[in-house]
Order: structure tokens, then C-alpha cells, then sequence
């Protein structure tokens, strides 16, 4: 196991979750993220896990309910229609404090769209698209590598809180292959002395749920997940940084637009130019202190996204006093090429101080 | 070191698999390497393609606009990239599916090269057109050593499927050699 | 009595129409590929009068690509789309 | 002359008062679960997955391990701890708008699965928890908060047998309908409810026990009154009885 | 001898080639439809509603006004479409995952309500558009991407047969299984569309047809092989037929 | 009509359907938001319009999608949990561009919470909680004429720009009673040319979808909505404000929560303070212009959210350069208090400038 | 032969075991209002030897406030809870 | 002119209904006025209570954390708001229902009124005991006149129910009665 394997990154993905530990998958099928499914499909009979295929992404999300209720390391997996029907579940699992994975491959949105790569459901995935005050955690891999190790550590983060995560990744990395470095060593799954497995005679039987209908009950148990999600905020952000001394723009990208980003680093560091690289791996709990500090040496800050600017906003909600800062966008399974993130970081490069928030 | 190909024609071609053979030798050789197929669309049939990155230094963007090499077999892919390729690139064009008046690019080094001839001809099984081009593309690029490649060959398959290694070693030697030729005859 | 037109070039060559014509007129063009990439079905029935418009190929080809000509006094038999 | 109790509360059954509204058959209901529970000895190895409804607080009352399912999806939840816990026994609790209505295609999936888990199917013809709304097993002409002029079929289609329909299918192992309006009903509800757990003991596949029920709080009747309603009017739609049953021991 | 043609493509058919692959059965159904929307004359007052699946592309084929539909949910749009709309004709085209998997719950409550829509149900048993996964309808030992080693009833469950099913519901008016595997098929398959949009037009309900179709594609079998396992191993399990009919001119 | 009568917010909205021509309801129950379905059931059959109970929200609001593309004004409504559940459906319509109304009277979240009135839905309701690149409009109205009034204009709204629009509001606005003027004259449904209904011989049939798989397709779709959104943001924000000469904190919350800022601002006045107030009606399209110009009047913004800080988001994303900001969140069916607003206000006055982005 | 014991003060008055007693040994208190705000069930046959434990009134109280006291002989014919 | 008051008992009582006449009177004053029911948990039964401001400015908020009034007709009501009371505010209590040893604010006008009794014995409908409570509040706080009130139980009731309105009106007057006897008394 300890060479490096040629891997497609939903496969990288997928024996990410088996070396967690996850032997329970639930999924309804749809495009771009089938080698999911089709690869668990065959690989989790190997380790005597259970996969089933559901009737659909509502019946998906609440059997993973139910198998993280039994103490289980379990997943789902879907692509932005079916993540879409999965929020009421997604809302419950936050609601009662459910441990799981749901990984979203998107496709371009809205509606039925296109199955192209596309950052259109940052906003969903980071603010809660279903109904009340949570989160889920997200994590953004930007290589195969990464679709491995952060399927793992998102495991291991939905159990440190009891929280579900979510995976947003998109056409790219998950059909992609790069070599991937596996694991020697399977996870060991926590024991949950909360979940449901009946109750032995003389311990106390208990409840998982998300109904809190006394006085105050409900806005202490809102109170008690805004902390937990302040600890991710302190505890738990993860950021790439390539920063450059002297730095005068600072590119900001997630996932597979990153790479894009990358290159344009790598262009423009070849022209002579000094520019830094940032990129968010966990976008919720979103590195906000890293940017910050990043952002004030750089005083000028290019967001890239493949969406019309939805990250964007939490760059700008995070960038330090002063900062100008602007917005490449493509949305629609456009993709920004190297060459035209270069052109406006020289833009930016040459343009005065004043903060620009125009949309290219 | 840095090069990007694009590998592109009909489904069913193998267009993917020979993507993947050189991408496995690329590793091998102890480079980065990408390799990202075309997401089509939710449908069937249709142009195959994708492309491979290879670089001595970490990969940032996995597909291109301007690559180095492009392998054509079929006249739509042809059409679609030809334009795209750097200047003074490589083109690897199959004649024996592509129409040689399409080739338009005067400044690439390209080798016609009727592929599904000389593998049903010269290697003796006609499904090895693929291979045949990978083995000039390897010829005209060096980017990867004929070594490796074999190498990945020998280790990719298995089962049923190993018996055909020795006729694409064949089919790859062959292609690497009428590339050399052409080009020698070209220089 | 009858002859059928095949649209080669839309053909997908899936063989239903070899099958169901129950006077065998129809067969797969191994030699020919067409623009679709595929070896379109031809139809073997011109010299003679053995086809009778029956129809039975048409109404299996899915790309719907087959017309059918009859004799007009055996028409009225028909139903469907004609 | 020696008395002995011979009629008690289930030692499951917590000792609080239900939040049901006087002469709702939800009662009756928990208790048979808590009989079943305490005959064949698994409250420990017993969880509950209560739909939303009127029986959304089953976890106050049964003192087992209880999850909470959102509106409909109790099969579903059912599923994923039974998949997780082969050897554990599961049941969902589901009203006919939780499973009847939203929750159709969970249930339908789950029987058809066979997967090896109960469903106790609470028939009371409306939504009682949020006020008495048409649900999908109204019958024709009952007037509710949303077909105030009574159920007419035109618009809102026809009541639905839930037990035939998925007696259909072949994963479900056991089907029936049964009554709580009297006390000989209550007695078959109580062998219909063994009877499925045993099954499920015994792994035979997803079992299904409908239970009619009344709601005279949003039928606007006196317990009387619908007790009386449901003789009349209800069990001639629904009539009562096994419909599917694997192996065949005649116990009804 | 003057020939006359005697078969064609309907108008109502779009003059570009189907994307679908050879030997699918999808291009049949759209004739079918198109010959039913020109025999009535109700091109200008129909709408289709395609699921999603291999249909999707229906709006590029049928020259009538089409309106995408999330997937599985083609009945809820056509509902919506219908109670505007009452003296059009309104049809949904969906497949086995489409309608029998994720679209379950739709299609039950539509046929339920009574709609008086028709619901063109193709049946292929695999999910063809996503790349062959399981169906609901898949059968026991089929191999898919997602069964790799057959279809098991105790993980997957059992294959449905809608038609059936469906049958059961007071609210459908006609339910037929047909087939599209040779020409005799076909025919009964066109006087069964047929029936169903007659029947629409003098507002009898809910109309359904089923198609059992071959998808040799994700079969991974020749359009000659798919068409032998159609009569060897799919009808057995789907018998074809007139599930229901509300009233009964024997036509098939 | 033209008398005053004293209306629940719910049946005042369902009025306001019917005013502005709307003839079909499609829903499903929930609380508690019952009396809008219960009534219209009644109602509509008045005016020859459709009620139908649907058997689910998913069903529900895709029998909505189907209604608008046949060209009719209809609603669906809900709370959290369905709301939810038809974010798939939702970002369809968007990407459909079909017009439409969902009214979500929210409970608290996340999951099954209880139905006592919250904010949790801010995010879901502005972002789009479902899949992609889109907006939904809404509306929060803060009165039950509002309740009235701002239902025909989300049917305005919704037809103008060929897009779903919402009614955020909750138990508060729902159940309470308050005297209503309602119009004389109801309104004109327009001609919808694009609307399915069947294609006259002659005419070209028609299309409403939302997948586009050509080349660049997809990216000018996005990009023609992204437009559509902008158009909005320009000529349809609607604000309330109630601004002081020289005030020295301006009050900001939406919906019903501003019931109890507007006390809070009587009180301080009451007491001499300098506070001014300002109450976004539209959260989306956001009128941030109105809120730059009057944070940079106050250069002290206090928010009170009926959540963990919602809006929060948007409020810092369009003040002035330099404000401090507060916020004052209670979420979990809390409810601040007029006292408790005035009390964080007063601190605020009292405070230095520096920007205070604690959360009390 | 035998008796129950009603809690009334959990009991809501909905007069099932009224109606289901075979004896007609139970009524309803008209003159007592409970905690819970109902006129509770009473048992009216703890004078005479009425009861027979047959148990039928507590099968049907949806509160299970109803216990059942019998004679000890006949207890083996009652299936369930006991 | 500011006044808020809770109306509070079981459900059944009536109390949103009175909640109602006196908001809508409220309004026929021309006064601003708002109606706010608890909202309940999604089960049955239970307490029901209500909150009515009236104002002769725009109100803010709906509820109140201490109303000048407070009517209460069952013990848990009393309870629940009895210390939420305003200094020196009214507080109607009926008797019939609830403990009086319950009352403890000794600063409220507060008259002990037998609701029940009132109605049964001099209105001659013991299910007018809310109607008696409504005329006694109207005697205490004066916030709105006794003819607007009669005014709107006229205008209020439909068919059948309207035969109640005369039963209704002496039920008002009664109330209103009691109280200012007993506060004459009292002060
Ligand atoms: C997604 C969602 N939709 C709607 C509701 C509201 N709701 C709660 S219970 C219920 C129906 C209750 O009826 P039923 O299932 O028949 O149970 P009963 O109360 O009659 O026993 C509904 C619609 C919800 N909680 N979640
Ligand atoms: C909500 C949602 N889930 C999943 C998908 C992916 N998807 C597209 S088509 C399809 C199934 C196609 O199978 P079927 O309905 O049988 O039609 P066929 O292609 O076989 O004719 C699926 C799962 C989707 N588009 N939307
Ligand atoms: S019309 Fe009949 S006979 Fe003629 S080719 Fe077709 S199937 Fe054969
Ligand atoms: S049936 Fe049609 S598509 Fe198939 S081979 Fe014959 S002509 Fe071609
Ligand atoms: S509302 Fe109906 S179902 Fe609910 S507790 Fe009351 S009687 Fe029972
Ligand atoms: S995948 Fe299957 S269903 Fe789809 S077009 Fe191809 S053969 Fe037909
Ligand atoms: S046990 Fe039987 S006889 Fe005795 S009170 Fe109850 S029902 Fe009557
Ligand atoms: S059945 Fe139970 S709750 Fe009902 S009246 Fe009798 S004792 Fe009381
Ligand atoms: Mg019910
Ligand atoms: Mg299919």
C-alpha cells in the first residue's frame, strides 16, 4: 500500500472512507460522482461493510442518518440536485448531533444544468441550505491526494463534533488521476457511548433528536451548536498558503479552480512578478485569521471562482482593514485558464489602491 | 521538464487507455502527472479525449489550452484541437481514420502515420491502432522513455488480458519506429 | 407490391428491421460505414416483388429512418401512422 | 378469595401521562408495543424510530432506545440502523400522513427492499398533530380543516389502502389491518404486533401492521361518537384482516 | 403499380436523428407518441413533461411544448400543468428510475388523485442515462455497475412491477404493460398509447403505460441478444397486459 | 374592502394571493403556517381557483413549477423542514426562470425544533439553499398588512423578473391579528408569451428547461441571470428607515424581529438617545446602498437577529468604511426584548469606535 | 371474582371502559373534576362480586391507567401483559 | 395612550375570543391595536393565552414582558404572569377557577370576580363566565368603551350565533359591574 497508485479522485475518495473506517454507504446514482457508488459497490463487500443503493438522495441521507444514529462511520455521496433534496436530512443530522460524510461532486447549477465542473454550491455547502442555525463542515481537496486524506479527516472531524461533513469537490477532481500516496494504516473508529444500540439492563435507555419544544430548551441547545461551531473556527480550520516576500497580490481559490491558480502562480512568478496563493481547505469552518493576515501583507487580494461570487463573500468579510479586492469569476462549467488569472493579478498589480469590487 | 498532451478521437478507441499508459510511465519515472479525461455529457457515444500532464514539478492546472502534443484519430478531434497546439508542438495524427487534407498546421512536427495499417499490417491485430500511436507519440516527445512504457504495459494488465502484452509491445516499438522514420525523412 | 426506403445515413445498424422482416429483404452493409459510424441496413428487395409493405421493419426501427411504399388497393388493410 | 394482578402497565411503558387528547387510540397502541417488548424480553436490544405526528413523543413514553425520524423518512432511518445493527430490533411508528402521504416512497422502498424491520401504521384518517388536515387515507365526503366541503375525489383523489397496496410487493412478509375501537379488535392488534416482532425475530422480512384508529379531537366526535364512526363508516373502506403473511399459522 | 406510402415518420417528429443507441427502444416510444399526437390532431394542445433519464432530450424529438421536470417528479409538474390547463393533453415520459426509484411517491399520488394525465413509463430495468446502475426494476441475479454481482434481493430487494401496483389504486383509469421487442409488440404498444390519450381526452383519469425496453447499451448486449432476453428472461417476470381499464372495449 | 378589519398575517397573505390573481395553491401541512392552506381551501374555491393538498412539499412545489410554466400566478407555502425539502425544486424554477411564490413561516431549526417564531432561515432563504447559481427574491414583511401587501408584490416581483420570489416571515407575523386595509381593485395577471398552453398551427412550439449541455451555453445562462440578479439589486430593494439627525447608532433587523427594535427605538427616544433604525423588506435583493449611506451617518450599526447572526453577514458586507458593528442575536424562538436592545444599544453609544464584531 | 383499580386522576374520561364493560361496572364521575381537568371513569363494582377480571375495560383505556385484579385460578386463561 | 394586556387560561375558555372583541374594539376606536395568540407546541389541549396591545401610536412589538393587565382564568395562568404584572397594573381574576391564596401582588387593582357564578347565576349562561371577565377588565383599565365593544359584539357574530348577543351584552355588563363595585369598594 505504501507505493503510489495512479487513481481516479472519486476512487482516491472512496478508499479514503474505507481507511477511516466507514463501512456503511447509502447513495441514489447521478453524474458526475457514479465511480463512487460503482466503485463502493464492489469494495465494501471486500471488508464486509453494506452498500445499498437507495431510492433516492431523501431516502439516501436519512438511512446515513440512522446508521451514524447506530454509532456507524457511514457516508453518502451526490451531486448538487441530490445534495439539494438532502438538506431537510442534513438539517436533522446537524439538529441531533450526527457524525457523517456526504460528499458532493457538483455539477453546474441551477436546476438540472450541466455536469461540467462548476463551485456553484459553495454557498448551500458553507451556509446550511436547509432550514435553521448549523453548519456542516466543509472540506475542498484540490488533488487525488487530497480526495483521499481529506475524506479521512472529515471523518474524523464529524466525530470530534458530532456534526455531518460534506466533501465539495467537483468534475475535475473527482474523474481526474494523479499518483496517491495510501494510508498504511486503517483508522480505528471512536466509540460513541451516545449512539443507540439498545440499552444493556440497568443503564438508561436513550434519545437522538433535534425536538426541543420547552421554554429556553431550543435556544440553549442553538447557543450549544454556535459554540461547537466556534471551536471549529479555532481548533479546526485548515488553509494552503504560498506566500511571496513582498508579495502585491494575493490570488484566493478553492478546490479545482486552485489549480488553475496555481498556474498562474507559477507563470507569473516566471514573468518576475511577486505574487502570494491562498487557498481555503476547510470552507466551513472558513480560515478567516489566515486570510486576514495574508490579505494585510498583500493589500491587494484576487479572489478566482468558478461560480458568479460566492466565496467572494467570505473573503470579503474576512480580508484585513483596507484591502482592495477583486473577483474573477466563471461561472456555468467556464473555467478560468492560467493565462486569464494572470492577466487581471497584472491588472491588479498595476491598478491603484482603491478597493475594487467590480465582477470581471 | 514540463509537457501536456491531448489524446482525443471516437469512444471505443482507447483513447483513455493509452492516456493512462503513459501517465502510469510518467509516474513511474518518478514525475508528477495528471491525467483528466473529457466529462461529457449524461449520454452515450460520442468524441473520447483527454489529457495528460507531465512535469518535473508539481501540476497546477490538469487540462490546457495550448498543449505541447496532440494525438488525433478521428477527423472531428482533429478539427476541434489542431489550432490549440503549441507552436512547433507535436501532432500525432492516425491517417488511416483522419483525412491527411484536414491537417492544416505546417509548423508541427507531424508524422501521418497510418496507424490501423500497420497494426493490422505490421503488428497483426487492428485493435492495437491506439497503441501504435502512443508508441509514436512516445518517439516524437521523448517525454517518457520506451523503457517505462513497457514497463507499465507489463505491469497494468491483468489476468486474460496479459496475453496480449507481447503483441503491444510489438504495435509500440512500431509506431516508435515509423515516427522516427518520418521524422528523419521530414528533417 | 411494396418497397421500403432506408435512410443509410441516419441507420444505426441495430439489426431490428433484419429481424422482423418476415421475407428476410433487409441486411447489415458490413462494407459500408456511415457518417454516424455505423454499418447501415440496406434493403435487398428492389429487383423483386417480394416485399409487400408489410410495414413490420418500420415499425421496429427506432431512428425511424425506414418509409414504407405499397400498392395502393392493399392500403386500407393498414393501420398506424401512414 | 385471592386477587391477583392479572392488568398492568407494561414495566416499558414509562409511568407519565400521555399528551394524547382523551379517547385517542395512540394510546393503546404504545401499549401494545410495551406488552411485545416486555413478553419476548427485548428491551434491550429495541429501537424505536417514531415518524412525526401525534407519536413524534413515543420517546417519552417507551423506555427504549429511541431515534427520532424527520417527517416520512422513519423507513428509512429504520433501515440505516438496521443495516448497522442486524441483530437488534426495529420499529418504526408512522402516521398516515408521515407514512401514507410525504413518507410513501420510503415505505414502499423499505418493504420492497424486504428489509427486516416493523412498521406500526397508525390509520386515524387525518393529520391529527397539526390540526386535522385531509390525509391521504380520508374517506370520501369527510370534511377536515382542508376539504371543507368534504373529500371529493375529482380534486383530491381517492382514500388509500396502504395495507393492499403493499401487500403487492414481494419483499413484505406480513400485512395486516387491524382495529383498536373494541375490545376484541385490541386483542387481534395485540397478536398482529407479536406477530410481526417475531417475524422480525426470526428475520423473515419487513413487516406491516395498520392499525385503525380514531382522532375525535379533528373527527370533532365524542370518543363515543368515534368509536361508533368507526364501525359505520371506516372499517366498511378498510376491512380488516391479514392480507400477506409468509408462512401462514392461523392466529387472528 | 402505383405505391403509395404507406409508412412514415409523424410530423410531430422532429427531422433530427435520436441520441440514443442502437437498438434502444426510446426512439420506438417517441414514434409512438408522435403517431398518437397526429392521429388525434392535438399537436397544438399538447405538452409533454420527459423525467430525467435517456427521455430528457424529448423536447428536441417532439415538436410540442415540453417542460423539463426535476427528476422523478414529471407527475407533480404534469398535475400542476393539468389543473391550469384542464383541456389540454398533458403526458409525462419517464423511466424505471426515474418513476419506480426516486420518483415513487409522485406517481402514486398522481395515479391516486385520479390525474387525468398519461404517464409513458419505459421500462428498461437499469438506470441507462447515469451509466447502467441498478433499477428498481432491475431483476434478481442481473448484473449491474452497481450490482456487480447480480441484483440480491436480500441487499437490493425485489424488482417492482409498477403496473401492478399501480393497478391497485381507485384513481387509475388504465394501466398496461406492453412491449417494444418485435413489430406484434408494437402494435399492441401503439393501440395502448392510443387508448391511454383517448381516454385522457374524454377525461377518464389516470392513464399508464409501461414499456419493458431494452437498453443494450448497459445490457452489454448486441440489439439482437437484448431482444432474445427480453422473451427469455424479462417478460416471464413482467407479464404484459391490461392491469386495469375502466371501461373495457377489448382492443389489445 | 376599503374598511379596516382585523386579519391573522396568515389569512392576510392568503388575501393578498387572491388579490394579485392568484388561483392555485398547492402545499402541504405544517405549523405553523396551517391557517394559510386551511383558508385558501375555502377561499379559493370562491373565485374558480384550485386548492390541492399535496402529498408532499416536493410534490408541492413542483406541481408549483408546472402551474407557472403554464403561465398561471400560484403559490405553494411551508415552514423549515418543507421549505427544505423544495430547495431542489426551487433552484429548477430559477433555472427554469419560472415566477412563483413559496411563503416560508418559519419555525426554529435546525431540524425538527419547534415551531416558535426564529430567523434561522435567513441564510437558506438569501443564498439559495439549494444547488447553483441563483437567487430566489424575498420578502419579509413586518406587519400583517405587510403580510398582504408585500404577497402582491412578490407576485409582481416574481413575473417581472421571471424568478421565484419568497415571503420569509414566522409564527409572529402568522398568528397575530392587526387591523388591514385591503385593495379595491385586484390585480391584472400579465400575459406570460413564454408560458406552455399548447402551440397554435403556426406558431413555433416552445421549451422550458434548465439543462444546457452546449458548449459555453451554460456559462451565458449563468451569466444571464447573474444579470437578472443585478437588475434587482438596482431597481427593486425595499427598506424601511427611520433615520435621527445626528444619530448615534442605527438599529438594523428585518421581519418581526423589527417589531421589537421599533419599541427599543421608542424607548430611547423616550429617553433622549440619538438612534436611528433600518428595516430591509427585500433580504433579497439586499438594499445594501441604503445601509451604507445611513451606517455611514451613524457610524455605529447594532443588528438584532432572531438567530446566531444571519443577516449579520450581509449587514457587515455593506457597511460604510469604518463602522463598528454589533450584534445582538437570540436564536432558538428567543426573542429580545425591547429592554434588551435598548440596554446593547446604550453600551454601543457609550463605546469607543473601534469595530466590535462581538455577538452577545 | 375480581376488581380494578382506575387512577383517576390520570384518567381523561373518554369512557371506553365504560362501554367495553361487559357488567357495566364502570361510569363516569359527573361530580369530580381531575388534575388533568376531566370528570375520570369509576369503578362501581367493589360491593357485589360483579367483575369478573375479564380485563376487556383496561384493554381499551388508551391511558393504561386501568389495572385488573383477579381470582387467582382463572388467571391462566388471560394471555397477554400480566 | 399605551396599554398591553394578557388574556390567560385553558384552552376552551375563551380567551382568545375575548382577546378579539377587545382588539377589534380597539380598532373601531381608531386606536392601533395587535392580537397575538401563544403559539403552541404541535399537540392539543393545554394553556391558550393571548396578548392585545392597544396604542394611539404605531406599535412595536406584539407581546410584552410586563403588561399593564393581566386577565386570568385558571391557576397555572396566574402563576405563570402574575409577577409580570406592571407596578400599580390591574389584574382580573376569576375566582371560579383559581385559588385566590394564589394571588400575591398586593399593588394591583385587583378584584376577586366569580366569573362563573356571575354568569350562571346572573347572566343565566355559565359559558359567558369569559364575556363577565372582558366587562370586568373594560370596568378596571377603561382602555376601551363599553359601547365599542357592544358595538363590536353586534358586528362580530354571524347566523346562528348571533341569538348569543343579548346573553353577551348582559354578560359585559355584569362584569363591568362587579368591578367597579369592587374597586369602589376596595379604594
Ligand atoms: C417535512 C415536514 N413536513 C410537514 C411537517 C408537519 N407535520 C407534522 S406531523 C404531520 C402529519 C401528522 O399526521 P399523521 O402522520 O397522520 O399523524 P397523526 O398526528 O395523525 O397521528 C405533519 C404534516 C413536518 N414536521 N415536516
Ligand atoms: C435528483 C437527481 N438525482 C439523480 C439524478 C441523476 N440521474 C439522471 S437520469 C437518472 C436515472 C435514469 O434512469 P431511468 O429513469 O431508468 O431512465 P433511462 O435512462 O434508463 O431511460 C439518474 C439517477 C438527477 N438528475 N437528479
Ligand atoms: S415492408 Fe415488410 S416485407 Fe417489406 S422489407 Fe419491410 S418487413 Fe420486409
Ligand atoms: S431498424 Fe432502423 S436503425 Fe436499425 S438497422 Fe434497421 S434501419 Fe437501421
Ligand atoms: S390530535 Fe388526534 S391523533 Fe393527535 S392526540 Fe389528539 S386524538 Fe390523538
Ligand atoms: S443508455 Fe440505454 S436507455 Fe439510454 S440511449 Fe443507450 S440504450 Fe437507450
Ligand atoms: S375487568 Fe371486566 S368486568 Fe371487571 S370492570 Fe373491567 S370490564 Fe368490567
Ligand atoms: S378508558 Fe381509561 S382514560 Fe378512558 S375513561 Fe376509562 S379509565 Fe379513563
Ligand atoms: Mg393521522
Ligand atoms: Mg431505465
Amino acid at each position: 500500500m505504501s507505493e503510489r497508485q495512479m487513481m481516479k479522485g472519486s476512487v482516491a475518495l472512496a478508499e479514503g472512507a474505507v481507511a477511516a473506517g466507514c463501512r456503511y454507504y447509502f447513495g441514489y446514482p447521478i453524474t458526475p460522482q457514479n465511480d463512487i457508488p460503482e466503485y463502493l459497490s464492489v469494495r465494501l463487500a471486500e471488508v464486509d461493510g453494506v452498500f445499498i443503493q437507495a431510492e433516492s438522495e431523501i431516502a439516501s441521507i436519512n438511512m446515513l442518518l440512522g446508521a451514524a444514529a447506530a454509532g456507524a462511520r457511514a457516508m453518502t455521496s451526490s451531486s448538487g440536485p441530490g445534495i439539494s433534496l438532502m438538506q431537510e436530512g442534513l438539517s436533522y443530522m446537524a439538529g441531533s448531533e450526527l457524525p457523517g460524510l456526504a460528499v458532493n461532486i457538483t455539477r453546474i447549477g441551477p436546476g438540472l444544468g450541466g455536469i461540467a465542473p462548476s463551485q456553484g454550491d459553495y454557498f448551500q455547502a458553507t451556509r446550511g441550505g436547509g432550514h435553521g442555525d448549523y453548519h456542516v463542515i466543509v472540506l475542498a481537496p484540490n488533488s487525488v491526494q487530497e480526495m483521499y486524506d481529506l475524506t479521512i479527516k472529515a471523518f474524523e472531524l464529524a466525530d470530534k463534533y458530532r456534526n455531518p461533513a460534506l466533501i465539495l469537490a467537483d468534475a475535475i477532481l473527482g474523474q481526474m488521476k494523479e499518483p496517491v500516496l495510501l494510508h498504511d494504516a486503517p483508522q480505528r473508529v471512536p466509540g460513541k457511548e451516545w449512539a443507540l444500540k439498545g440499552a444493556p439492563v440497568g443503564l438508561p435507555t436513550k434519545r437522538i433528536k433535534s425536538l426541543y419544544l420547552k421554554d429556553d430548551e431550543m435556544e440553549k441547545h442553538n447557543w450549544h451548536l454556535f459554540r461547537k461551531y466556534s471551536q471549529m473556527r479555532e481548533e479546526d480550520t485548515m488553509v494552503e498558503a504560498d506566500l511571496d516576500e513582498g508579495m502585491e497580490v494575493l490570488l484566493v481559490s478553492f478546490g479545482s479552480c486552485s489549480r488553475m491558480v496555481q498556474s498562474a502562480v507559477r507563470m507569473a512568478r516566471d514573468r518576475g512578478l511577486k505574487v502570494g496563493y491562498i487557498r481555503p481547505i476547510s470552507l466551513f469552518p472558513f480560515p478567516g485569521d489566515a486570510l486576514r493576515e495574508a490579505s494585510e501583507k498583500a493589500g491587494k487580494v484576487l479572489t478566482v471562482e468558478m461560480n458568479t461570487g460566492q466565496m467572494w463573500d467570505d473573503v470579503r468579510l474576512n480580508l484585513a482593514p483596507g484591502c482592495s479586492a477583486r473577483l474573477l469569476a466563471r461561472p456555468g462549467g467556464g473555467i478560468p485558464t492560467p493565462g486569464q488569472i494572470l492577466e487581471e493579478a497584472e491588472k491588479m498589480i498595476k491598478a491603484g489602491d482603491e478597493v475594487a469590487k467590480s465582477i470581471c | 521538464m514540463y509537457y501536456d498532451v491531448i489524446l482525443s478521437g471516437f469512444g471505443g478507441q482507447g483513447i483513455l487507455l493509452i492516456g493512462d499508459l503513459l501517465a502510469h510511465a510518467a509516474m513511474l519515472e518518478g514525475l508528477h502527472v495528471t491525467w483528466m479525461p473529457s466529462y461529457g455529457v449524461e449520454m452515450r457515444g460520442g468524441a473520447a479525449n483527454c489529457t495528460v500532464v507531465i512535469s518535473s514539478e508539481k501540476i497546477g492546472s490538469p487540462i490546457t489550452d495550448e498543449p505541447c502534443g496532440l494525438i488525433a484519430m478521428s477527423n472531428p478531434s482533429l478539427l476541434k484541437f489542431q489550432g490549440k497546439v503549441k507552436k512547433e508542438g507535436l501532432m500525432v495524427v492516425n491517417t488511416s481514420l483522419v483525412d491527411s487534407q484536414l491537417i492544416e498546421r505546417g509548423d508541427l512536427g507531424t508524422v501521418p502515420l497510418p496507424a490501423n495499417e500497420i497494426a493490422y499490417q505490421e503488428v497483426g491485430e487492428h485493435k492495437m491502432a491506439n497503441i501504435v500511436m502512443l508508441g509514436a507519440f512516445l518517439a516524437g516527445s521523448g517525454v517518457v522513455s520506451m523503457e517505462k512504457v513497457e514497463e507499465t504495459v507489463d505491469s497494468f494488465f491483468e489476468g486474460g488480458k496479459r496475453k496480449n502484452i507481447p503483441l503491444m509491445v510489438k504495435a509500440l516499438r512500431r509506431g516508435f519506429q515509423h515516427q522516427k522514420e518520418g521524422m528523419e525523412h521530414a528533417g | 407490391m411494396g418497397k421500403i426506403l432506408i435512410d443509410a445515413e441516419k441507420c444505426k445498424g441495430c439489426s431490428y428491421c433484419v429481424l422482423s422482416c418476415p421475407r428476410q429483404l433487409i441486411a447489415i452493409d458490413g462494407e459500408r460505414i456511415n457518417m454516424l459510424g455505423y454499418n447501415p441496413a440496406r434493403f435487398n428487395g428492389d429487383s423483386g416483388e417480394k416485399c409487400t409493405g408489410c410495414a413490420l421493419c418500420a415499425e421496429m426501427c427506432p431512428e425511424v429512418v425506414i418509409e414504407v411504399y405499397r400498392d395502393k388497393k392493399k392500403q386500407k388493410e393498414k393501420g398506424g401512422a401512414g | 378469595m385471592k386477587l391477583q394482578k392479572v392488568f398492568a402497565r407494561p414495566a416499558s411503558l414509562a409511568e407519565i401521562s400521555f399528551h394524547f387528547c382523551p379517547g385517542c387510540h395512540h394510546g393503546i397502541v404504545h401499549r401494545l408495543l410495551g406488552e411485545a417488548i416486555d413478553t419476548y424480553g427485548i428491551r434491550e436490544k429495541t429501537i424505536g424510530v417514531p415518524g412525526v405526528g401525534c407519536c413524534v413523543f413515543l420517546y417519552d413514553y417507551l423506555d427504549i432506545d429511541v431515534c427520532e425520524a424527520p417527517h416520512g423518512r422513519a423507513p428509512a432511518v429504520a433501515t440505516g440502523f438496521k443495516r448497522v445493527l442486524p441483530r437488534n430490533v426495529v420499529f418504526t411508528y408512522q402516521g398516515d400522513g408521515d407514512l401514507g402521504a410525504i413518507g410513501m416512497s420510503e415505505v414502499v422502498h423499505t418493504a420492497n427492499r424486504g428489509e427486516n424491520i416493523t412498521v406500526i401504521f397508525v390509520n386515524n384518517g387525518v393529520y391529527g398533530m397539526t390540526g386535522g388536515q385531509m390525509a391521504p387515507t380520508t374517506l370520501l365526503g369527510q370534511q377536515t380543516t382542508t376539504s371543507a366541503f368534504g373529500r371529493d375525489f375529482h380534486r383530491d383523489g381517492y382514500p388509500i389502502r396502504m395495507t393492499e397496496m403493499l401487500a403487492t410487493l414481494e419483499g413484505v412478509a406480513f400485512a395486516a389491518r387491524v382495529t383498536l375501537h373494541n375490545a376484541a379488535g385490541v386483542k387481534k392488534a395485540r397478536k398482529a404486533v407479536m406477530k410481526a416482532f417475531e417475524m422480525q425475530l426470526n428475520n423473515m422480512g419487513f413487516t406491516f401492521v395498520e392499525f385503525i384508529s380514531a382522532c375525535p379531537t379533528n373527527w370533532r366526535l365524542s370518543p363515543e361518537e368515534a368509536t361508533a364512526r368507526i364501525d359505520d363508516e371506516v372499517l366498511p373502506y378498510y376491512p380488516l384482516g391479514i392480507y400477506k403473511e409468509r408462512k401462514s399459522p392461523d392466529y387472528l
